[in-house]
């Protein structure tokens, strides 16, 4: 199964019954969630693991949830959520409230229960 | 620190403070023996300088070069309706020497700027980012790393508000905590860096945001603030609204404070950050 | 509700808080017709009624007995050392009409007490409890059920705050939220309720539970305060500095505000909490 | 095993080591850190189970817990604390962030992991 698989192949309503599922929290704050039909919060589940190039999988980690999200959620503008395979710089990324530096970034693979939150810098005063 | 220079006065105004487990003289005396500069006499600014005057901060600094307009009253609650027209530094400086008229309070009248910063900075202990726009908040952090000085950060916009102290001493083993730009390597889109006009504040939120740093300045300045690098962030409007992040250390390659920091001093803050920002108040908001 | 009596003036004054999602002209208009009550012009009280002016309320009620002193001024920052001997009211007054002439100020300078309570706080949409003793926490919040209004309650001690809303009308099929007699049905221990001159208070302490305590009563009046009952703890000098409760409904058999209720009518608050407290001003504190 | 034990009975170091056991971290405060040696949070063990009348034994509970600590951490003044088989009128019990009210009370199982706050009423301003 190609990354480039049409959207909705990954989405919640798509795995199938005995596959192990990932439910996760997803936030958003800062004014990234404008981006995301103006919701901070949101409960989705990924499957555990997913398509990592020729044919292999990988488990579910947080570049894979990027890419779902931009795939799936993401409602306008996506250079402004991400940039690559990864974030915008600008954006911090939380791991049930650790900056995702300390848990492996992108490596970091997703747990039942995990809360990820995404942060862009506040300026006004 | 030289606790014998406390008057009767100090021990009858601070008394309430000086019993504090932690604090006593020896902390009353450090706040009485330093110096806080306040970037911006805003929303955050005002009560951060509230606080400071009031705990006793000796030497408090305060930079800004706008006036007071009415539209900055529902924030900004130094300033008072008669000061409309006047400089926010005068203003500032009128109001918390009322409160305490022992706290010397220096005025700055000017927009801190690469070519300033450094000579306005350099003589405070303790370096508070109460302004309003990406370039400032990069050229603080810059400044702090290069002058070795804690800066404590706080932002606000619409219901939220974020609180983090760069560049913080930890201790003689673990050097400095990370800088603005460890977390934020470039700037935020400029679509989403919308200014206080734009997407709108929350008086009460610049408040609690504003306290938070003056309570922290005061931390650090007592020494006893938790080393660790951490962020708090407020969402007034969530039934949870704090939360209290781990941060990553201070990042090797960084440029500003990495091991081959100190690469952009010839930066033009201002197009870094995108370019200058319309003029909301001209467009008649 | 009538949206048209906002004037240009309040425009260009609340402009940056009437764009903001979920408040807008409704709200606005809902604060300049609301009305907040400010028990304690102390520590709490000061910052609450700095950003209750702000934001707009229409009418802000100010209830205190005391007299500013110099001890007051390490945390009550709306009193200024040219008010010390004066009523506290009157300073607290005085300061918040300079921010916002707008609002209606209403002084009462009298402790409030059983024969006096229901009079005094009957006019108001929502009392804040900026109080300093057991005895008054205990008649505000029965006089709060008994009112069917909701009661923000405030508390600090040393490095350490709480907040919570009492009596908060839930929605039609939910009735009322918990009553402080709910959560505490006995008073403290007078071992360990010790008063700010005892156990020492920072200032910016009070400052972040009293600007929080604003928010709070904002939230309700413009309907934007989730109905959950809740407590947040404030702990200045831990690293994850908030803590956020979710609390128990009202209790059925609350004597306060359960279905038997309003048993307590000629209580004695003084002797129900123990007794006056010792005098610690006169004691030289 | 009759619960008037003397005290050290219960604590950690007496646990043997194959009885499953039941880590925790207790805090207090508004003032009741005082009667604590003045320390805010503490980690302690339990049992899993624990001695309930004649001979017979209960999942360890919250009432077990307040008397655990009256027993072994408190450090003075125990009528501050405790009041017969609960904690004193004013004191707010938290399980995990919640009021123990919404949890049972008295009768809430301990479980791994569990944090129980203790705090007391603050009245200043
Ligand atoms: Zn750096
Ligand atoms: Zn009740």
């Amino acid at each position: 199964m190609p990354d480039s698989q049409p959207d909705s192949s990954h989405s919640d309503s798509n795995l199938s019954q005995n596959e192990p599922k990932i439910p996760l929290r997803v936030e958003f704050s800062g004014g990234l969630e404008l981006l995301f039909s103006n919701q901070r919060s949101h409960r989705i589940t990924l499957p555990s693991t997913v398509p990592h190039g020729d044919g292999t999988t990988k488990p579910t980690d947080i570049t894979y949830l990027i890419d779902w999200l931009r795939r799936n959620l993401l409602k306008e503008r996506a250079e402004l959520f991400t940039d690559g395979a990864t974030v915008r710089p600008g954006i911090l990324v939380l791991v049930n409230d650790s900056d995702w530096e300390l848990e492996g970034e992108g490596d970091y693979q997703l747990r039942p229960g995990d809360e990820i939150v995404f942060i862009s810098t506040l300026h006004g005063g | 620190m030289e606790p014998a220079k406390l008057k009767l006065e100090d021990y009858r105004r601070y008394g309430r403070q000086m019993i504090l487990p932690g604090l006593g003289l020896p902390g009353q005396s450090k706040l009485l023996n330093a110096s806080v500069v306040v970037v911006g006499a805003g929303g955050l600014g005002c009560p951060a300088l509230q606080y400071l005057a009031a705990s006793g901060v000796g030497r408090i600094g305060i930079v800004d070069h706008d006036i007071v307009e009415l539209s900055n009253l529902q924030r900004q609650v130094l300033h008072l309706e008669e000061n409309i027209g006047k400089s926010k530094v005068f203003s500032a400086a009128e109001a918390i020497k009322k409160l305490n008229s022992t706290c010397r309070v220096d005025t700055h009248v000017c927009a801190i700027e690469a070519a300033n910063a450094i000579s306005v900075l350099s003589t405070y202990d303790v370096i508070l980012d109460c302004s309003d726009n990406p370039p400032t908040r990069y050229l603080l952090s810059d400044t702090a790393v290069k002058l070795g000085k804690p800066l404590v950060s706080g932002a606000a916009q619409m219901f939220d508000g974020q609180l983090c102290t760069y560049n913080l001493d930890m201790g003689p083993d673990l050097g400095r905590g990370p800088c603005y730009r460890c977390l934020f390597p470039q700037p935020p889109a400029p679509e989403l860096a919308g200014s206080c006009e734009e997407t709108g504040i929350f008086g009460a939120v610049t408040g609690v945001v504003g306290t938070l740093q003056a309570m922290e300045a005061v931390k650090i300045i007592v020494g006893m603030r938790d080393p660790g690098p951490s962020m708090l962030l407020y969402s007034a409007m969530e039934l949870s609204p704090f939360r209290n992040i781990k941060l990553r250390s201070r990042k090797r390659d960084c440029p500003a404070c990495g091991i081959q920091g100190g690469r952009i001093s010839d930066l033009d803050y201002v197009t870094f950050c995108g370019g200058p920002r319309p003029n909301w108040e001209e467009r008649g908001l």
